[in-house]
């Protein structure tokens, strides 16, 4: 009991967390910060791997391997595209300044 | 749990935050995006290492597990299109919502499967939630996928009564729940847990067919939302800090994140969810007004008014740029006109495109610098002086409508590139068609100052590029 | 230990937001902001309550009493003097309006 | 824990949030105090109501002491003047650093005095981080107060090696925490900690005393940032969720703040906390110019010049009109100069004064309305028309050697208000010497633009009201 109270105020902080993380983002990074974010759900391959870990007969082991097959397809394909999208936006900043001064 | 582990959790969450943080400016974007993925690492070795990895056996399946779903991952990341990207983005997004819901399911199965009832209530609430909302995220986000790459149910698919179907599904899916908590009252849970996954692939699909294909990617950001809250219950399942803290945190940002896309795009969240207005707009007006004379030109026209009277280039490009991959041709204009000795600058519309951000990853994929790339409040008083303004497959953003206080349109009071003050306007577009929000465009038959030049984008500019050189 | 490594990601989650939850303040308002979070670590007094409820002699007594005291003077005072400062801010928001437009 | 007190608390965490939210800009301020009070009165209400208060006696306790609290706390919240309010927060600051020491003491010592150690290392370790922390918050804040009241201590109190003697009481207090931690090797863990109780004292007295009496602000900040740490320590101590998040979020908050006032007003954190040089600057330079001519005016010339000749006045206040509370005769000065249909603006600089929004607070408190307190951006392009700026009680805010790139001072490139672009400039000061910076303002000497009224601020500003109303 304890230790659930406990997690439920850390939810209750987290989401103030996020809530607060994201202001005022200019538009334009509006995609690749859903992608990003997209990715960092892919944390749940690490629950993934500790239930196919934890599997004990073949229907529970078949549904840890999509689980995990899935979650790595989130994070790496996430993390992966965040990345080449970003990549894209290489702004020599010197001259974003430049022609804002 | 052991401390090691704890704190490699911490250090994730820690560097998911700190990545989030650098997302938000363009200059630490992508170094934010690293720290995030270094996190993911971190979890991850730590999980593996410290998990009760009994078997040499499922060491092995997780090891292959994870490697075909990373080769998976970046093959697909690597190879799609950008302008694939809203599809790709959620189907990823789909796989990780049904993790989640397989995670959560097989938790319930072996704590059932033994004979035990799971211990607490609120590990239960934990599974059902789990598998609800990580069922319906990734039903949801395949069924965007399909729209998205117009493989099936493409526009805005409505049935009567579809609100009503709607809520009785949740319903079912509430009473399931409560038989579940209750230990199978009318049901074995097992039986009831599957239905609830059924009925929650339905509500999924049902959720996102009535939504037109343009309003897509504020879907699909609510269902990122979705699927991290998912995670996050997973992790309630699992006593896992790692998805509790990442997931709640995801949920969060992406709920904060679809409100800010929808405001900037103009789009109200509610009516997106709850209609299917999209669709029906497009094909309004633009019959009745056909008959108007247009100053039609060719190509040729547009290549010797360019070479010889501009010396002041803006280019719109839009939607149709995309759709018709004119990226490259369109950098080719660029570098004619500057070879010329012309000053050539873009305008680009924070909602141009299908996608926030979309002109500029197409335009700077094709090599246009990015400090070329002017938006909304700088373009606009360069335009005074401009001598031409080129539209590239662009409608809404330069609408002068949205500014006209007679007309109640669903653009009204979206500030907009205003080229009508060049002292040439040169659309680039198919037809008089309107684009996404189905509103007439009173340029277009200004026929002092407008050249419509009717032609595929990518065409089009080619053969202006073409004219440029042989003048 | 569960109870205690969950208190820790409080913790934790808890200082990212609390340096999430400031930033770029006018600083017209910084010391309202500072005496509003002094009074708020005034939370204290919860602390102190709950002390002297438990004491069962003489000096824990004593000094469970001052704490409460104390804290309460954190607590009051705090909220009250923000609320005064705060009280002089009075603007009439259209007039500040009108004269940046 | 019941349930209840829990949801109380997590709702006391969340307005405390909302509160500190609103509390970021000047429309929304006032109503996230009110939130943050109500998260209060909900905590302490659960926790009166749900904590084991067994005996009737404890409860009587309980309220006696929460009632004696709140009226000291409330008398001395209203009766304190504007002016006085860094040492009123350093006040409430020290007594609630005190407040998380003693709780954590008095765990500890219930614990000992039973016989039986602390279950854990890690609750002995917030024990001893609570004393330390909130001691030091303690003492650190008397010393402040002690400064600030000007009751002792004032200016920069240095003496030999104090960097020295502050690391050795330090390493005592390491020494000391290891023998408690090792369950009283050498002495027992009560008399350790007592000592440490000592120690910690000094400690904080040590640290604030070579602070100048100006830079106590940010110091204040600072431990206001530490006693947040110390009641998170107490609630580790204490197991309770109230004190956890509601404590680190002050911690982390308050540091992020102390550090954006540090860098509003140009003192790196750095040179504040390890070193002494505020005091010296101030009667550095001043003595060799003073032979240098001015032009000497009085009252009644400067209320016949405006009274004549002004139409547009420009008023900027400094830590001058503070001190002598002048801030009654200033909006007298307003008001008898717009009963003449003359335009009078309050040029604020964001560093004005001793504390951040000082003069908003002192002028608003006066009645001047809130509209006519222009800042630095507003005012500077004022100034261009305006006939005359009168400066009371101001000089490094309006003295352009802060932009004269051939000097290095303390506020150089400090961005100031401009009123050498005014037609005349007055300055109500009671001698020629230079404010907190130290530095000579070369405007003293500009005979031709510049009137210098030498005379208590108060009293200056009294008569020119008098000599405006007799014109
Ligand atoms: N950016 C986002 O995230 C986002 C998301 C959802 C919705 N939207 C909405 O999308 C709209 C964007 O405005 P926009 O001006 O970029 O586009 P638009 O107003 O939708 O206009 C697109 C134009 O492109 C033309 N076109 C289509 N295919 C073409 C091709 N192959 N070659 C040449 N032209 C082609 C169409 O005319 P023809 O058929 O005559 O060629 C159409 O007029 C806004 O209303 C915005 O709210 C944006
Ligand atoms: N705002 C903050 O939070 C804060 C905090 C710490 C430090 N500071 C620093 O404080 C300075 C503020 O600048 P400032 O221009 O307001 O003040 P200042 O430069 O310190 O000048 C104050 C002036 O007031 C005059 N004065 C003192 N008592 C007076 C009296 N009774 N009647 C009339 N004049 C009197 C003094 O000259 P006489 O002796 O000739 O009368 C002095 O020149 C900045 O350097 C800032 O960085 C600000």
């Amino acid at each position: 009991m304890g230790v659930l109270l406990a997690q439920l105020a850390i939810f209750v902080v987290a989401a103030f967390l996020g809530f607060e993380l994201i202001s005022r983002v200019p538009s334009l990074l509006h995609t690749p910060l859903m992608s990003a974010t997209n990715a960092i759900h892919g944390i749940v391959l690490v629950g993934a791997v500790i239930s196919l870990a934890a599997a004990s007969d073949s229907f529970t082991t078949t549904v840890g391997m999509i689980a995990v097959v899935f979650g790595a397809i989130n994070v790496v394909g996430g993390f992966w595209v965040t990345n080449r999208m970003l990549s894209m936006f290489r702004p020599p900043v010197k001259k974003v300044k430049q022609r804002e001064g | 749990m052991q401390v090691a582990t704890f704190v490699a959790y911490l250090v994730a969450a820690a560097l998911f935050i700190l990545g989030i943080r650098r997302l938000r400016a363009p200059e630490t974007a992508r170094s934010g995006n690293t720290l995030a993925a270094l996190g993911m690492v971190i979890a991850l070795v730590a999980t593996i290492f410290v998990a009760d990895i009994d078997e040499a056996l499922s060491g092995i399946e997780i090891l292959a597990g994870v490697l075909v779903g990373s080769v998976v991952g970046a093959v697909a990341a690597q190879r799609v299109q950008m302008t694939a990207m809203p599809q790709m983005v959620a189907a990823f997004n789909g796989v990780g919502g049904a993790a989640a819901a397989l995670v959560a399911l097989s938790e319930f199965y072996q704590v059932e499967a033994l004979g035990t009832h799971p211990e607490t209530v609120v590990a239960s609430v934990a599974v059902l939630l789990s598998v609800v909302i990580g069922t319906v995220s990734f039903a949801g986000s395949i069924i965007a996928f399909s729209k998205l790459q117009e493989l099936a149910l493409t526009g805005s698919v409505t049935f009567p009564l579809q609100q009503a179907v709607n809520a009785i599904i949740a319903l079912v899916i509430v009473l399931l729940a409560v038989n579940v908590l209750a230990g199978g009252l009318l049901l074995p849970p097992l039986a009831s847990l599957y239905l609830i996954l059924g009925a929650s692939v339905l509500l999924g699909v049902l959720f996102v067919i009535p939504i037109g294909g343009a309003d897509m990617p504020i879907v699909i950001s609510l269902l990122n939302a979705f699927t991290g809250l998912a995670a996050a219950a997973s992790g309630f399942v699992l006593d896992n800090y790692a998805l509790i803290i990442s997931g709640t945190l995801v949920g969060a940002s992406g709920t904060v994140l679809t409100r800010e896309m929808s405001s900037a795009l103009g789009r109200p969240l509610r009516k997106i969810i709850f209609a299917g207005i999209t669709a029906s707009a497009t094909d309004s007006k633009g019959g009745d007004e056909e008959d108007r004379p247009v100053n039609d030109v060719n190509a040729g026209a547009v290549g010797e008014y360019l070479s010889d009277e501009a010396e002041k280039v803006v280019i719109v490009p839009g939607y149709g740029l995309a759709v018709a991959q004119a990226q490259g041709p369109m950098f080719d204009l660029m570098e004619t006109l500057e070879s010329q000795g012309k000053e050539v600058f873009f305008g680009i519309h924070p909602v141009a495109g299908r996608m926030p951000g979309h002109m500029n990853v197409l335009l700077t994929e094709a090599g246009v610098p990015y400090a070329k790339l002017y938006d909304l409040e700088d373009i606009n008083p360069e335009l005074e002086d401009a001598d031409a303004a080129i539209i590239v497959g662009a409608n809404d953003v330069v609408n002068p409508a949205a500014n006209d206080p007679e007309q109640d349109t669903p653009i009204s009071g979206m500030p907009i590139l205003e080229v009508d003050k060049a002292d040439r306007v040169i659309f680039v577009k198919r037809s008089l068609s309107p684009g996404f929000a189905g509103i007439d465009n009173p340029l277009f038959y200004d026929t002092d100052k407008t050249m419509m030049l009717f032609s595929d984008a990518k065409q089009g500019l080619q053969e202006i590029v073409e004219a440029v050189k042989n003048k």
